[in-house]
């Protein structure tokens, strides 16, 4: 079961747990993003490519289910303006052993950071100003090439 | 040829997407990025550094050097920041 | 921040994470385990040696925090009767980078099942089996001593 | 000295813990198992393979040939399986 959800509302955990849950699985694992309030800031703009998002996010759940025995995969990302402590991006996995909801967990929120096509701008005060894309994301999504 | 811009490509060129129907030499998108280099000046602005720049053909990541080919949507805007 | 908690009482992941999110990070890992109902299992019980097992969750996410960098770590872990669908284990772990959140959350789950004194025993109908110790659950925990 | 069991030793020997004061001749852990097995058919059957069983001394794990010292408290039980 993949669940892919790109929405301007605030991300529900517990609904989203719930609902991996009843999959049966032995394990869960998940990840939240929450955005931090550093340097200032004071909001977070998200921007998307509507369409090519979830088709984007669609696909990393089918290769994470091809490289994984998985039960169940959720990615849901909050789109529009967001302020520090919300939510901004949750991805969980259900398996019947752990390890494979762990690395397909850290693999998802990894890939998710370079392959699905997310600008974020942060505001601060009344000066905005996008954020920089981090070559240690792009690291951190490269080490999953290796079938590490 | 619908176009489609993001975040500061979006600001600078001060839309969000246009149709174009560029010249027949512009073949890659690194020759569509130059193109439209020239059609404004937030166009110039936007499109001054190549490098800073993403693409997608049809809502799929593209390197800049590739075809348009029969592309009906070509994406433009900077590294993806999500998650 | 340290939370380790073991008790009769059903986990409730939505309190868990809403204390962990509490703490400011910028993201969060977790991990819950779910009892099987596999191969007829009707229930399960968990046994422990209490002093011993507070003693041992806390070492673990000490050992974490020093580690990673960590604001908060959370381990709690259900004994008693359960049957499947109920929820054993939950480890939640908060850092301001996700990749720390992820690999200590990780390591936390797989040291607590090596290195905490619970003893599982499965209701199968009238029958009743201790589950034996799997060697893989020994080599998850001995891959984090390489520094993996 | 204290003693714990758990688990299905525990369960063969029938009580969850008691008080002994084994001879000085009991020097390890392993020795205690030994001595143990000798105090009724349920311990003997608990102790039976020695290489199934763990230990904790004052509520940490020891292997099974680490030496009492001034234990107050020896548990011995199966391999953990939480989680």
């Amino acid at each position: 079961m993949i669940r892919v959800s790109i929405d301007s509302a605030p991300i529900e955990v517990a609904i989203e747990l719930a609902a991996l849950e009843e999959r049966g699985a032995g394990g869960l694992a998940t990840f939240t993003g929450v955005v931090r309030g550093d340097d200032g800031v004071t909001a977070l703009e998200l921007e998307h490519y509507p369409g090519m998002t979830e088709q984007a996010l669609i696909a990393l759940a089918e290769t994470a289910c091809a490289r994984w025995s998985l039960l169940a995969v959720t990615m849901v990302h909050r789109v529009g303006v967001m302020v520090p402590g919300d939510r901004i991006v949750f991805v969980g996995t259900a398996a019947q052993h752990r390890r494979e909801a762990l690395d397909a967990c850290g693999f998802l929120i990894d890939r998710l950071k370079t392959d699905a096509p997310f600008w974020k701008r942060e505001q601060l005060g009344d000066a905005a100003r996008w954020v920089d894309a981090r070559a240690r994301d792009v690291d951190a999504a490269t080490r999953w090439e290796a079938g590490q | 040829m619908d176009l489609l811009y993001f975040a500061w490509v979006r600001e600078r060129i001060g839309m969000g997407q246009e149709q174009v129907e560029p010249p027949a030499e512009v073949r890659s998108v690194a020759d569509l990025i130059g193109w439209l280099a020239t059609r404004s000046p937030g166009h110039a602005e936007a499109m001054r550094a190549p490098e800073r720049l993403r693409a997608a053909i049809d809502q799929k990541f593209v390197p800049l050097d590739a075809p348009l080919g029969a592309a009906r949507e070509v994406a433009l805007f900077p590294p993806v920041t999500g998650g």
